[in-house]
């Protein structure tokens, strides 16, 4: 497994660490239990996202993929920031080893949450469509087919 | 502090050939490269070294005879062989295998065809000092147990298992014991016979010898169904045209390990415990992960709650140093690592293990430098965790 | 005539690691020692090692994607988990095998398993020529044979079989088609997709490479029940730590042999004949073994009526000169070669079977030598035997 | 599988190779088909064997085997010559390997069958007690059980 030079980028140098103490939505998704987590926070001026940080506990590739979304996001407007797609994600990262697609899905999912979570607080129905963490059937650990298993020795 | 420097944390993964374990090796990819199953010159000094090899290896684990000696490819294929062949010998139709929770996947994975094809599995827990218990072990014999496989020092934890007592246990109850030694052997004193064991795995690359070569034990006597057939080499129990170089790569060092074993126990004990106790100090939420004292000289395994073991892991590469994580499997890093869970490591905790395995060319400087490195990153991650105050700062306490 | 010369004519039971071929893998013994499933530098490094041999050996036999390439331990490793792994993963419960006759023991052996647990095999005769026809094919298909397997180069008699032809008649039946490759590849032309087979069989030490490596080619999506289960490496079809130098030593060897192949071919064809038309020049009762035309360059292979084995290899062999005989397993010189009589050449004969196989560094001046030194040794030998004049000579005419 | 020095020794320098012309007494035992063959003739004095030649089809051992029994038989009486045992005929060429004991039988059978065949044409008795080879249920095949199946590449 493999990541690309701007997975190892954004992951050594994670762009908009933090909380706004000010946030106008925040959207949590992941466990502890599973081994990722994240917390994002928004700043919304005219359904543009205007500032956006976030905090993240996880593999490398859910620290890079946190990273790149809250730099896609900036300036987006809400509608465009909820149809980012895991593989935008991906793809903007110079692609993810196939057993880390799943973590873009963090992301993505953080951020509409947020969106989500904003929209709520102003008594407004949430555009997101709704997040793959809440399906019962999300499996996180569910891996692309061409996945191949590393193992310690 | 140099970002050029370069610290091997990883010994227990693979380990570098010792370069005179390549020069006892290298005639054999030339000048002497012959088949040993011919019965021409070159391939009887084949034959010769091949038998010269087994009777080293024989020699240095205490086994009766060069012939309980199978050279195969590596660990895993000795394991599976094990597993599946003194089993299938023995219990043609169907009987009972126990095998330990924590044992590596080339066990466990055997294990589960096993179970596919009818037969009864036992995955028998260690408990949470790291450790498997004879007693545990007594409840789980039945009459019908085959063949009994606990590791001799599990590869994560470097818990050394007891299994003198264990084999004694198995052979009670009429059952074999197999022991998977790739991480002690070399390492700690292994002796087949005071371990009164039938069958065991070794693993060339954990000793400074090369990838791609391992040995199978089996104690003359134990039946077995060749899991590799063909030309019949091996004493007929497993095919193919010997490595002969790979099998005097072993036989070399295996031999190297014996000669500074105690020196070097000493030596990685200290080095170990220098490590931990530097960890512990210089980190809140961290510790041992296993508590039982008999462990591997050169295997510290730790727990670094609230940081996710991959993160941990590429930082301190981005330092130079290698290290492993339990949990670095990458079908996910949301797997912990089952050797973790078995010894009721909560899984919260389990994504944060840090596996440090030193070896020969390990040097006090190298500890120096790592606890210099290390406190930073784990620092930086927690900051960067929205949840680690939550679960583990002072507030939670 | 010295006694010191050495002429290794035994290329075909294996070969010398070239010296380009151990310059390529040296690297990974020490400073390149990664275990390519580390995350870390030097396992990244080790991780894309092996993955650049296995695109170059992908590349060498025009395979469509280098995941189609799995690293084993050598021939009989492929071969055993190319019968048993593709027939149990296609047919678990029961099914139709048909395997040549005179294959390799590491293609019977795994063949007759499968027979003792209940598949149906059928083990197709070659015809007098020494090649399996494709009509004889047609009839032993059957509505449920899930596997053929049929080697591209028969490793006694040198004879080249019809694989694309026969792979088309198994598909046509609805069948796989696995060859074994272990002494063509590299040889001749050999490529998966002209050939239309779904699996082959590549042994290193046979194309000087190093011993103790082989491939396993897979077509993308033939279905595959691996035989040595563990961590899962080699995309869950192979677990084991990789030999990572083994894959580059076998991916350079291979492409070396594609390096000169036309001209190697003329050249060894021209050995070839020299040596064939010496031997039945300067002996009474000798023959080429196999008739058909279509032969490896490599491998002269003749009967020497009237003389054992075993007796002629020895007295060869206090010459300096290094040949293999079919009849030459320890098992007893009373066992003839089983390809020899799969093509119908009768006990007596078989006994007396010369194989001399050339390589790289087989000179013209080798074949001169060995056809100095081997007609007197028939000669003394025949003298020797209470039954020649009387089998052989004149008055038995 | 390795010989002896003693047994290379002996096939690189059988001792006694042909037949004596007017012997009193020959042996052929062994088969083409199964890959050796062996004749043996003797000179029989006082009954005692005073010559003895042989001509061998076979392996290494083969001709070893007969090559030494012709040395031990020389000067002995029929009944120690019949009396040889393989085990004997092996460790008088310091051991066989395990897959090369049955060429001893060949051997010691031949001697017998030449003993025999005098002691008939003298109108006496046999004593050599019958041969391994005549034995309905002889399988030159068997082989020790440490047996190590040496192939071809
Ligand atoms: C305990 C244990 N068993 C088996 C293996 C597998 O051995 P190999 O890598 O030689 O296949 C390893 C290491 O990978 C190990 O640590
Ligand atoms: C045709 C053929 N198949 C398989 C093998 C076995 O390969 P290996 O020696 O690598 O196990 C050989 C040679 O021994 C061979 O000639």
């Amino acid at each position: 497994m493999q990541y690309s030079e701007k997975v190892m980028d954004h992951f050594n140098n994670p762009r908009n660490v933090g909380v706004i103490d000010d946030a106008d939505g925040v959207g949590e998704v992941g466990n502890p239990v599973c081994g990722d987590m994240m917390k994002i926070s928004i700043k919304v001026d005219d359904d543009s996202i205007s500032d956006v940080m976030f905090q993240t506990l996880g593999c490398g590739a859910a620290i890079a993929t946190s990273s790149i979304v809250t730099e896609m996001a900036k300036g987006m407007t809400l509608e465009q920031a909820v149809a980012i797609s895991k593989k935008q994600v991906a793809d903007e990262l110079d692609g993810l080893p196939p057993a880390k697609m799943h973590c873009s899905i963090l992301a993505t999912d953080g951020l509409k949450a947020a969106v989500d979570d904003y929209l709520n607080k102003n008594g407004r129905e949430p555009i997101s469509g709704g997040l793959a963490h809440d399906d019962p059937n999300f499996d996180p650990h569910a891996i692309e087919p061409e996945e191949v298993c590393d193992v310690e020795g | 502090m140099s970002d050029n420097r370069f610290v091997y944390f990883d010994y227990a993964a693979t380990t570098p050939v010792d370069p005179r374990v390549l020069d006892a090796m290298t005639p054999y990819f030339t000048e002497l490269f012959g088949n040993a199953n011919s019965l021409y010159g070159v391939g009887r000094q084949a034959f010769n070294a091949l038998e010269d090899a087994r009777s080293r290896v024989a020699r240095s684990i205490g086994a009766a005879e060069p012939r309980e000696i199978i050279f195969t490819s590596g660990g895993t294929e000795s394991d599976n062989a094990a597993i599946i062949g003194i089993t299938r010998a023995i219990a043609p139709k169907g009987g009972h295998v126990i095998v330990s929770a924590f044992e590596h996947h080339a066990i466990l994975g055997p294990a589960h065809l096993l179970e596919k094809d009818g037969y009864d599995v036992t995955y028998l827990r260690p408990r949470a000092d790291g450790v498997v218990h004879v007693e545990d072990l007594q409840s789980a014999l039945r009459e019908d147990t085959v063949l009994v496989s606990v590791m001799h020092a599990n590869n994560e934890l470097g818990t050394i298992q007891p299994i003198a007592e264990l084999a004694a246990a198995a052979h009670a109850s009429g059952a074999l014991m197999h022991t998977d030694a790739a991480q002690s052997v070399g390492q700690i004193p292994f002796n087949v016979v005071e371990l009164g064991i039938d069958a065991a795995t070794f693993s060339s690359h954990k000793i400074y010898g090369p990838k791609g070569v391992g040995v199978l034990y089996l104690r003359r006597g134990v039946r077995f169904q060749p899991q590799i057939n063909g030309g019949g080499q091996e004493f007929k129990r497993r095919s193919g045209t010997q490595n002969v170089g790979g099998a005097i790569g072993f036989a070399t060092a295996l031999e190297l390990m014996l000669e500074d074993q105690s020196e070097e126990i000493a030596r990685l004990t200290g080095l170990r415990e220098k490590f931990e106790k530097g960890v512990i100090s210089a980190l809140e939420n961290t510790e041992v992960s296993a508590k039982a004292d008999n462990r591997l000289p050169n295997i510290a395994h730790m727990l670094i709650k609230g940081v996710e073991g991959e993160s941990m892991l590429l930082q301190l590469d981005a330092k130079g140093v290698a290290v492993s994580t339990g949990s670095a499997c990458s079908s996910g890093s949301l797997e912990p690592s089952h050797v973790l869970l078995s010894i009721g490591c909560p899984q919260e905790l389990a994504h944060g293990s840090l596996r440090a395995s030193f070896g020969r060319f390990t040097t006090e400087e190298d500890i120096d430098y790592f606890l210099e490195v290390f406190p930073p990153i784990v620092n930086r991650l927690r900051a960067m965790s929205p949840v680690y105050d939550k679960m583990f700062g002072s507030s939670a306490k």
